[in-house]
């Protein structure tokens, strides 16, 4: 099964991406922009079948490895 | 002083490290592989040099800190060994807990490659007693991600307990924004352990060691080391 | 075992061979090569091994008129880069590469492949890289998408040349409305090996291996070297889903693996697998040994599923090498390339048949005779027009509207003056530690090789509008400032590598452009003793019938004896002006 | 209202990223880990509150600037 861990830079971590791009959609003249905020995801096909298990595994990785909790916060959903 | 640099995948600064090193120790540092488990007895001092370990993917530093060698750097590090962390090497530092924050994308969004002048904030330790406090001195950097970021809480604590090494400044010795080219927090360029014993700094003071190539100027940082290993 | 492969249909393969760029002439030869009908992945390999990218039908007559040899020319034009003696017991291994098109429909991909091409093709010689430069051409900046290209193309470079670790030193740009819809990216490496272990490509040794090593195959670049020899159109667009990715890190782990194993005595051949990936590189390997050569396609590391033999062989994915290696010495080598998170696999081995033989899935898919593949390649010697003299100005008729004060602001500000720092602000330039004359800091780059006192300097130069008023005059000067570039350092010339940069050479005016500024080249090149190694050919820049401005690039390498002689060229203070030559 | 624009690398284009966190994942002991793929993901809040537009808008906003139609494909979701 496919999991999908999305990673975004936490409330009060500056976020010069999501801010760029911000100036740039106002530059292209869209209009009705707040704030824009840059984050990551990855997508895992997983050998488990279980999806409290699938969960718990992307989870883990999440906290291990693809999100960095000193600035980031991760989701973990399940296709 | 025994020195050894660990080389990761995807690091490229270890033989200007290497060459920095021996330029004061008078021979060549060892080479570890990120995939031992253990580091050689009687290290002085732990490298991790910079680069882009994993080709910066994910972020940088992320899975070289991950690496099975960082376990036996973390007990170096807990025992009261040296460590130094440059570039990339900062990243894991960060990444692996061993010094607190995180490096960010720069402020400008771009790798920036030029010059930067440090201003040493502590001149008492290992690293740093060959500089005089307030000194500047100038170093490559080269980097796309070395926006130094903490909460205020943590950047507090850390200047508080006099953990910030050096901060991007002036060639006068001002810490002012643009002289804080990557946008980091408070100028902070490098930071200390509580124990002042393991370092990382963005910049590249390997790269300034020969007066035949781009000046001497990164030179005291590694005297500091080797007069403090001096016996060894 | 059958000994045909599954043959296209007559009429649908006159029609494909046509889609692949092949001429009803070149076709038909393929079909007297043969004897038969083409299967598809025979059709393919024709149609790559004889576009003007990698046959040079159109140029190499004209090339022939390079002088390329000297007492310290180790390697001149032929291998995958030139290599010349810089003495004590070092070779300095050189080429400049192209990579246009790529760039104009993917800047920043098509820029970081085309560092990673041409890094290969050093680092396939034995050499470890020690400098990149580059030489860029773009638009005019308020052209459409010229923004997004020229930040594109810079970061690519950037993004590429910095994670692998090789310092970015020098370069040049250009802007001009000739290159709205056709800019131009050249990238240079040059890279240091002992002057006695130079790999080459010619295979060798019936039953030794053929191994492939570095990233997997996939779907990507399918055909790029024909698109690399085809004018733009409108629909150039939907020709998109040949683009390649760079993968930087893989690069990174691929030139250490191969400077690891290259330092035992593994190896027969090697060669980088660029343009029409494993075809050309099969193709050339074995037809440079004058041997035969028989893949089995099920074993090369594959990163999509279900591709067929055609897709594999004409893939342009990157970061791959093939290789020759000794009998029995398979084991040494996967242990280097495993050590280095590498694919490894034996796709094949040397015969004595004279042929390649590709196998997939137990069917025979091609069976072409490797000699008339290459001495009946197509070879031109296209019709050339002679750009027509420009009257000689009369210095005092030209009018002075601005005074020199203005006229020099004018000139500093000018696109094509004004100060680069912001590209080369974006380039690591000091990683190695050996850089001692970085961008700005004088006419030629510096970087000393590490454990030696001795050091090279390395330019790229041309002045496309000299070219386009007179060929043979920009082409002598490209190669004589060059050539001055190096001196005004301290250095002695050695060598140049070029990269030739031009229109549609089926136009007679084109091709004129061409041959003169072969000839101007030649003779500044001979009057020097400065002699071409290596070099690239980039042709069909045209967009909607428009050519870009003939452009020469010159890579031109020098020695120091001793890296404390490099001059920079800030100024001193107190010090007396000299102008030299007549103004 | 919000808008998710998710932008993945194209099937088929290589994703080194994706291919360098797969080889990190499994060097971590993680097992039945199968592809992964990284992509990035832009957080966008919009003055407008038709959902219809404002999907629109953000398409638009993808197709403009947020992916690079060579390479990646997006997605648009509202929350
Ligand atoms: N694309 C580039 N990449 C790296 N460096 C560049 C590039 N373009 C120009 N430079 C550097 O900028 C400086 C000035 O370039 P240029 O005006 O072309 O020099 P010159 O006229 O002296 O040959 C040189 O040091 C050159 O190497």
């Amino acid at each position: 099964m496919k999991a999908l861990v999305t990673v975004m830079p936490k409330t009060g971590v500056l976020d010069p991406q999501g801010k760029a791009i911000g100036h740039a959609l106002a530059g292209l003249g869209f209009a009705g922009v707040g704030e824009v905020r840059a984050g990551k995801v990855i997508e895992l096909e997983l050998a488990e079948t279980d999806p409290a298990k699938a969960r718990a595994a992307a989870e883990e990785m999440a906290r291990k490895l693809l999100a960095n909790t000193v600035i980031e916060s991760f989701s973990v959903s399940l296709a | 002083m025994k020195a050894a640099i660990i080389l990761f995948p995807g690091i490229n600064r270890e033989r200007d490290m290497a060459l920095a090193l021996a330029r004061v120790t008078g021979r060549k540092p060892q080479m570890l592989w990120h995939r031992d488990t253990a580091l050689p007895a009687g290290l002085d001092l732990v490298v991790l040099p910079g680069g882009f370990s994993y080709g910066d993917y994910l972020r940088c530093g992320a899975m070289a800190a991950q690496s099975p060698i960082m376990q036996a750097v973390k007990a170096h590090a807990a025992r009261g060994g040296h460590v130094l962390g440059v570039c990339n090497g900062f990243q894991m530092l960060t990444e692996a807990g061993l010094l607190p924050g995180a490096l960010l994308r720069n402020a400008s969004l771009r790798f920036l490659s030029m010059d930067c002048q440090m201003k040493v904030e502590r001149a008492d330790t290992a690293f740093t007693n060959r500089f005089q406090r307030g000194q500047v001195f100038r170093a490559t950097m080269a980097h796309g991600d070395g926006n130094y970021f903490a909460d205020d809480a943590t950047l507090d604590r850390l200047e508080g307990e006099g953990l910030v090494a050096l901060r991007y400044a002036t060639p006068q010795g001002e810490v002012t924004a643009a002289a804080n080219r990557n946008g980091s927090a408070r100028s902070i360029a490098g930071v200390l352990s509580p124990n002042l014993r393991v370092l990382g700094l963005m910049p590249h003071p390997e790269n300034q060691v020969d007066p035949l190539i781009d000046g001497t100027d990164g030179l005291p940082l590694f005297e500091s080391l080797a007069e403090n290993f001096a016996a060894a | 075992m059958t000994d045909t492969p599954a043959l296209l249909d007559p009429a649908r393969a006159k029609q494909l061979a046509a889609e692949f760029g092949l001429k009803p002439d070149e076709y038909d030869r393929v079909l007297a090569i043969l004897g038969r009908t083409p299967s598809l992945t025979e059709l393919g390999v024709f149609s790559v091994m004889w576009s003007e990218h990698c046959s040079y039908k159109s140029s190499r007559v004209w090339l022939r008129e390079l002088p390329t040899k000297a007492p310290w020319v180790i390697q001149g034009p032929g291998e995958n880069a030139g290599v010349i003696d810089i003495g004590e017991g070092l070779a300095a291994i050189f080429k400049m590469e192209s990579h246009n098109h790529p760039s104009f429909i993917e800047p920043y991909q098509g820029a970081a492949t085309g560092v990673g091409g041409i890094l290969r093709d050093v680092f396939t010689m034995g050499a470890r890289p020690i400098a990149n430069l580059n030489a860029l051409r773009f638009g005019t900046p308020d052209a459409p998408r010229m923004k997004r290209v020229i930040d594109g193309v810079v970061r690519g470079i950037g993004g590429y040349g910095n994670c692998v670790g090789v310092p970015t030193v020098g370069g040049e740009v250009n802007f001009h409305p000739a290159y709205n819809g056709n800019p131009l990216v050249n990238a240079m490496t040059v890279g240091i090996a002992p002057a006695d272990r130079i790999f080459l490509s010619a295979a060798a040794g019936v039953g030794n291996p053929v191994v492939y090593v570095g990233s997997k195959t996939g779907r990507d670049g399918i055909h790029g070297a024909t698109m690399a020899s085809a004018e733009f159109s409108a629909d150039s667009e939907e020709k998109r889903p040949t683009v390649q990715i760079g993968d930087p890190f893989a690069e990174k782990l691929l030139i250490e693996a191969c400077l690891e194993l290259m330092a035992t005595d593994a190896i027969v051949a090697i060669q980088d697998m660029g343009a029409a990936g494993l075809t050309s590189s099969s193709v050339e390997m074995a037809g440079k040994g004058g041997v035969g050569i028989e893949l089995v396609l099920d074993d090369v590391p594959q990163r999509e599923t279900g591709m067929s033999a055609y897709e594999m062989m004409l893939s342009e994915s990157q970061e791959r090498m093939l290789m020759v290696l000794k009998p029995g010495r398979e084991a040494v080598a996967e242990a280097i390339f495993t050590k280095w998170e590498l694919d490894f696999a034996v796709i094949g081995h040397i015969t004595d048949t004279g042929r390649i033989t590709i196998r997939h899935k137990g069917a025979l898919e091609a069976d072409i005779p490797l000699a008339p593949l290459e001495s009946e390649a197509p070879l031109y010697r296209r019709p050339t027009a002679e750009t027509p003299k420009l009257p000689v100005l009369d210095a005092a008729s030209v009018a002075d509207p601005l005074g020199p004060e203005a006229a020099l602001l004018k000139l500093v500000g000018s696109l094509d003056l004004c100060s680069r720092r912001w590209i080369w602000d974006q380039y690591d330039s000091m990683v190695g530690g050996q850089t001692a004359k970085r961008p700005g800091a004088a006419d030629a780059a510096v970087v000393r090789i590490e454990d030696h006192s001795r050091a090279l300097a390395m330019t790229t130069d041309c002045t496309p509008r000299y070219c386009l008023a007179d060929p043979e005059a920009g082409g002598a000067q490209a190669v004589a400032e060059a050539w001055r570039n190096l001196t005004a350092v301290g250095a002695k010339p050695l060598a140049i590598t070029d990269n030739m940069n031009f229109g549609n050479p089926e136009k007679p005016e084109i091709m004129g452009q061409f041959a003169s500024a072969v000839r101007g080249m030649a003779a500044a090149c001979t009057a020097l003793d400065f002699p071409v190694v290596s070099g690239n050919v980039s042709l069909y820049n045209e967009t909607e019938g428009r050519a870009i401005l003939p452009t020469p690039a010159i890579g031109g390498v020098g020695v120091l004896e001793d890296v404390a002689q490099a001059v920079g060229l800030a100024l001193a203070p107190g010090l007396d002006l000299v102008l030299i030559g007549e103004t």
